[in-house]
């Protein structure tokens, strides 16, 4: 197997990993709700309701396809694509397991090791504004526009914060590229521990950069019946509302490469390189992957959603101080 | 597989073309974002990765998102803009001709030299790193000074004039 | 002390009280004006004062730094020669401009430009001392074009009066075509010498005998138009008595004591030339005869007592134009010390007289202010006699010298001279009689108002009036068995002959004039005393008219000069200056801005045009680029 | 991802000279013939954009990273450049109420 044979494979297999469990986080996310609401939730598609996603995209495939009139259509369209693709870009740099090496051969478990993943990391984030705003701007419709511009102001403000705390994380391990910074937490030594402030940061932008509760401003309902996709329907709805499921994915992934470690835990990180390894270390990865989305929902469902002067207060004037103040903390203790 | 660099160099070309003749502001905006993106790729042919990714999250991510916004917020879309009548097309191409042909003409004249030096890692975000914060250090506060003069240039111009009181209070 | 700083005690000061007063004196209270105003002249009076006791007898020059090397070898330095004839002048510029400053405070404490008039004072002392005190003629040049500017802003002090303006304006417009000659007499000295320095010149011209030398002539009477433009000669003197629109004080200080005598200076100064020039020596000793004559003739019949006095003043310089006619030059200078005593005060008692009167200048307005105003009597009899001419006040022994030197050199002159004496004194009295005896014949209520003036004006009065009683003691004549102390003193810097004449004309000389002075004293009283100066009749006679329109001098001017230059200068301004000059002027700014125009069109304010012109711009240098 | 560069070496500086030239002409013709100024804005990105392109090839080429960190300053006054550009257009667009370039005739001296 050629190295490019493997590497589509990977790829391929992400996706499909990615699409699956952004598919079950929408169970997961409904049967939490329902659990912390006192009811059942879904229970009627499969056991325990286990196949009601699928039936959910089977029924919005076969929802009627409404293109508003006055819109621009192509980018009417444009605008979940552009949003989905950006998504699913993300996870090109992820690690998702230690190294599999058979036959003298190495197999990276990682799309693509760029040295500056990071940065790719932030770009690609940041042209997710894109989809929302071609999307809500060519809905022609107010309140379209006002959660696409809503989106894109709240992700442009958090993204800084967010580029901050990373600073400092990157002054610690003085790499950008993500492989490198898992395989420095080996054992018990994860970045958590070295950036306690820069984490909380950090996460706090995250559910602001995937407009998750308490910062989905951008679809909040009360004010902008449904923000940008108001105006959508069918699959490209769908494909809206799964972004964002794969937006928490991959965020969780970062969330959990960057400062839990990754793949790394006790006993897994001392293993020989093989197989064995591959599979614990992948397997704690999405153990701690899946922490984080069961964080994201559990807060989604908690805490009440904040006002808009509120989020922007919160992004300008108190996150951005408090990176700004770790990223001298973190250079001071360099320095010592 | 050199291939690649001639593709991506005819779609940049289209798509910046597609820039100039969109009668759409939104579509020259998109298409100019497909521009960045394809210069991007032209930096990581170059290895030079660190640029590619910053051009995205600058031009792209910052610069394009705020023309995107004016737009939007200006609304300009409800009315498709004519271009300029002929006489300044002509000046226009008049001028872009000119200006093309010396640049023809010099790029005939220079020797531009062929050889290579093997040094692949200037591009990566290590070099660039010492070569800024050794040599380039000043201009790099200097940029800093830079944006803290835009940043309160834009407060100042966007400042929403304080309004006089219509009548002044009687004594 | 070393002479240099001696000079820059006496130089400097004036100046710096201009620059303080004019730079902050709008700023400042008025008693601090007036103080830095009086005791600038007074530091460089008792500088004066320590030059003489240091300097006395040696002719000292100091030399501050090199000018400018002017053509050829004249090198002009900016220095100062300190000897016994600078010293003289230095007493009467900085002790007379002292009184004067003193007397102003109270003359004009009620002006708005109070402050003004102090700074330009004070800068007329500073020109003043740079005139005298010049060891060149460029360096005293200088202090003459600088005099010159302070009188014009003295005349035009009170500038919102239109007729005071244009009083202003004649003076300097006078004056310049007397520095014009002068000016042009520097050249030529500088030509034909190649030297530009007083030391320099008598050098060359003493060690060069050459009597009548057509340059030196031609030198002499430039400079001598020059003095006549300063020192109000015929036929430039018709300035002076309309300078009399300035204060009085103004009056006193430049168009009396001064600045018109500089002229005599200039001539003092340079006396080894005109001792070679007999021609220009008979040119002054008529001009000034004229003169003499021609302004005490017109005295006689003038009302406003500043005119009188202006007239007066004209008539005096006559007088030491003859004096410097005859090689006389010592008496000249003694004549403009004792006369800038006397006309001073008689002036600054005008001024009294003006000030206690609110402003009336008209001699026909006044009479009786003996009984109001005793000093300011006191003080004027004093001058009225001096100037007059009786013994043994001041103006009678240099007077009478004038008329000794003149007499033993030019019988003509002598006559003129003794008949301008006695016009003199008929005048003079004359006005002091209308003025102080008599009736008042102005308005009951200015009778009520009419008050003595403050001291700071009584005092300068006090001590002028002391002066002019003993001024002439400075030279008593040979027959009193005196020595002439200010002969004694001014030989080292002025060679001449002592003036003597014979003992029986000396008291034949002062015995007519007594005789003749007393009875124009009785006659004037006689007939001016009661009633004042005549209502002038209803056919007056020829000269009458002749004398009341002062010859009708400025009207011949008016036709003579001012008329055709009016004419030539209108059609040379339609037909040169608007015709040929401003066509060929206009020319290239017409080029200019028609193409402005057309290029205007290219600054439309339209950014895409802009946008095209910075494109195009490239194309351009681009091309430039590749080309070369 | 060393392998990608060896191959793209074979093609000549010379060709990148003329892209990033192209992209510059389709740049200043856009300047020239477009009346939105916000697109003639962004037209001149497009010329600055090019200008990097040329940097980054002759920096890459004679392996030199001071050529590209010009590059990264460029991007900086660049996007000062764009943000205090737009303010001023919306600060215009409020005043003139339209981004039409040729209504902007105000810049009479």
């Amino acid at each position: 197997m050629s190295e490019l044979t493997f590497k589509i494979i990977f790829i391929v297999a992400i996706f499909g990993i990615s699409l699956f469990v952004a598919m079950y986080t929408t169970y997961a996310e409904r049967k939490l709700a329902a659990f912390l609401q006192d009811r059942l939730g879904p229970n009627r598609a499969g056991p325990f309701g286990l196949l009601q996603p699928l039936a959910d995209g089977v029924k919005l495939f076969f929802k009627e396809e409404f293109i508003p009139r006055v819109s621009d259509r192509i980018l009417f369209i444009a605008g979940p694509a552009i949003f989905m693709c950006t998504a699913l870009m993300t996870s090109a740099v992820i690690p998702f397991a230690p190294d599999l090496e058979i036959n003298g051969t190495t197999y990276s478990m990682q799309a693509a090791d760029l040295n500056v993943g990071i940065l790719y990391l932030f770009g690609v984030v940041s042209l997710g504004v894109y989809g929302i705003l071609v999307g809500g701007w060519a809905s022609n419709n107010k309140f379209s526009l006002l959660g696409a511009i809503r989106a894109a102001s709240q992700n442009i403000s958090y993204e800084l914060a967010m580029g901050l705390s990373i600073v400092s994380l990157v002054m610690v391990s003085s790499s950008l590229s993500l492989r490198d910074i898992v395989d420095q937490q080996s054992g018990w030594s994860w970045n958590i521990i070295y950036q306690p402030l820069g984490f909380l940061i950090f996460i706090v932008c995250a559910f602001a950069e995937t407009n998750r509760a308490p910062f989905d401003l951008p679809e909040c309902e009360t004010e902008l019946i449904g923000g940008y996709h108001t105006e959508f329907s069918s699959m490209k709805l769908g494909l809206y509302l799964f972004a964002e499921y794969i937006h928490v994915f991959i965020s969780s992934a970062v969330l959990a490469s960057l400062y839990f470690g990754g793949y790394q835990f006790p006993y897994v990180s001392d293993l020989d390189p093989g197989l064995v390894k591959t599979l614990l270390g992948g397997l704690v990865m999405f153990a701690k992957t899946g922490f984080f989305i069961f964080l994201f929902i559990w807060i989604r469902w908690t805490l009440p959603r904040f006002r808009y002067d509120q989020l922007m207060n919160l992004g300008w004037k108190v996150l951005i101080p408090l990176a700004v103040l770790n990223v001298l903390i973190t250079a001071l203790f360099i320095l010592i | 597989m050199d291939k690649i660099f001639y593709i991506l160099a005819a779609l940049t070309l289209i798509a910046a073309f597609m820039v100039v003749i969109s009668r759409h502001p939104i579509r020259s905006v998109l298409f100019l974002v497909a521009t960045f993106f394809l210069i991007s790729a032209q930096y990581i042919l170059l290895n030079a990765q660190f640029l590619a990714l910053v051009n995205i999250i600058v031009y792209a991510g910052a610069i394009m998102v705020l023309f995107l916004f004016v737009i939007m917020f200006l609304n300009l879309s409800r009315d498709l803009e004519r271009f300029a009548s002929w006489m300044p097309i002509a000046a226009a191409g008049i001028s872009v001709g000119g200006i093309g042909l010396l640049l023809l003409a010099s790029y005939r004249g220079a020797q531009i030299s062929t050889d290579t030096v093997g040094n692949y890692d200037s591009g990566l975000v290590e070099q660039i790193g010492e070569v800024l914060y050794r040599d380039y250090l000043f201009p790099m506060e200097v940029c800093s000074v830079l944006f803290l003069v835009a940043m309160i240039g834009i407060v100042l111009l966007n400042r929403k004039e304080r309004e006089l009181p219509a009548k002044l209070p009687l004594p | 002390m070393n002479p240099e700083l001696i000079l820059h005690l006496i130089l400097w000061p004036p100046l710096a009280g201009f620059l303080i007063n004019g730079v902050f004196g709008a700023r400042m209270p008025k008693w601090l004006v007036s103080t830095i105003a009086c005791f600038s002249p007074l530091l460089s009076f008792a500088a004066s004062v320590a030059a003489y006791i240091q300097l006395a007898g040696q002719a000292t020059t100091v030399k501050l730094y090199t000018w400018f090397v002017g053509e050829g070898s004249a090198i002009v330095d900016f220095s100062f020669l300190i000897d016994n004839l600078s010293i003289v002048m230095l007493f009467v510029v900085t002790g007379v401009g002292t009184l004067i400053h003193v007397y102003s405070i109270g003359y004009m404490s009620g002006d708005r430009g109070f402050h003004r008039f102090f700074a330009y004072l004070n800068l007329f002392v500073f020109f003043m001392l740079l005139l005298v005190l010049g060891s060149n003629l460029v360096v005293l040049f200088a202090g003459w074009e600088g005099v010159g500017l302070c009188s014009f802003l003295l005349i035009g002090f009170w500038y919102d009066n239109l007729e005071y303006n244009r009083a202003a304006s004649k003076a300097f417009v006078m004056n310049r075509i007397g520095d014009l000659a002068f000016l042009v007499a520097i050249f030529l000295t500088i030509y034909t010498t190649g030297a530009v320095s007083f030391a320099d010149l008598h050098d060359t011209m003493t060690n060069d005998v050459r009597i009548n030398d057509p340059a030196y002539v031609a030198i002499s009477l430039l400079f001598f138009i020059g003095v006549c433009g300063k020192s109000a000669q015929i036929p430039l003197f018709t300035w002076l008595p309309d300078a009399m629109a300035g204060p009085t004080p103004v009056s006193a200080l430049i168009h009396a004591a001064t600045m018109v005598t500089a002229g005599i200076y200039l001539i003092a100064r340079m006396h080894f030339m005109y001792d070679l020039v007999p021609v220009t020596q008979l040119v002054i000793g008529i001009t000034g005869c004229l003169t003499a004559l021609v302004a005490a003739t017109i005295a006689l019949k003038q009302n406003d007592i500043k005119k009188i006095l202006a007239y007066s003043t004209v008539s005096q310089l006559g007088f030491m134009a003859v004096a410097l006619a005859a090689g006389a030059y010592i008496t000249a200078i003694f004549h403009l010390v004792t006369h800038s005593f006397f006309k001073a005060l008689l002036f600054l008692g005008a001024g009294s007289v003006i000030h206690g009167l609110h402003g009336e200048q008209d001699i026909r307005q006044m009479g009786g202010l003996r009984h109001k105003m005793r000093w300011t009597y006191g003080v004027m009899l004093v001058g009225t006699i001096a100037i007059a001419g009786l013994p043994p006040l001041s103006g009678f022994f240099s007077k009478d010298e004038i008329l000794t030197a003149v007499h033993s050199h030019n019988m003509g002159f002598f006559i003129a001279l003794a008949l301008a004496s006695a016009f003199t004194a008929w005048y003079m009295f004359r006005m002091f009689a209308s003025v102080f005896h008599g009736a008042f014949r102005g308005k009951n209520e200015t009778w009520e108002h009419v008050h003595e003036a403050p001291w700071s004006m009584r005092g300068p009065l006090v001590v002028l009036a002391v002066l002019s009683l003993a001024g002439g003691l400075l030279g008593l004549p040979a027959i009193t068995g005196q020595s002439h102390r200010l002969y004694n003193f001014l030989v080292p810097a002025i060679v001449q002959p002592k003036i003597s004449a014979s003992h029986a004309f000396e008291y034949a000389l002062w015995g007519i004039s007594l005789a003749v002075i007393l009875t124009l004293l009785v006659i004037c009283f006689k007939r001016y005393g009661s009633s004042g100066p005549s209502v002038p009749s209803v056919t007056p006679s020829f000269f009458e008219r002749l004398l009341v329109n002062k010859y009708f001098i400025d009207e011949i001017y008016e036709r003579l000069f001012v008329h055709p230059l009016k004419i030539a200068g209108s059609w040379l301004m339609h037909r040169g200056d608007y015709g040929i000059i401003d066509r060929v002027v206009h020319f290239p700014g017409k080029v200019v801005e028609s193409g402005a125009f057309a290029l205007r069109n290219l600054q439309d304010g339209k950014l895409s045009s802009y946008l095209l012109y910075s494109v195009v711009a490239l194309l351009i240098f681009l091309t430039l680029f590749l080309i070369f | 991802m060393n392998h990608i560069p060896e191959i793209i070496r074979t093609i000549p500086l010379s060709h990148y000279v003329a892209l990033s030239s192209a992209l510059f002409l389709i740049g200043l013709l856009g300047v020239l013939i477009r009346k939105n100024i916000i697109i003639v804005f962004m037209c001149i990105e497009i010329m600055l954009n090019a200008v990097n392109l040329l940097m980054v090839a002759a920096a890459s080429y004679r392996g030199d990273s001071a050529g590209q960190v010009m590059v990264l300053f460029t991007m900086a006054v660049a996007a000062a450049e764009v943000s205090v550009g737009l303010a001023i257009i919306v600060m215009i667009y409020k005043n003139l109420k339209t981004t039409n370039i040729d209504l902007f005739d105000q810049m009479k001296g």
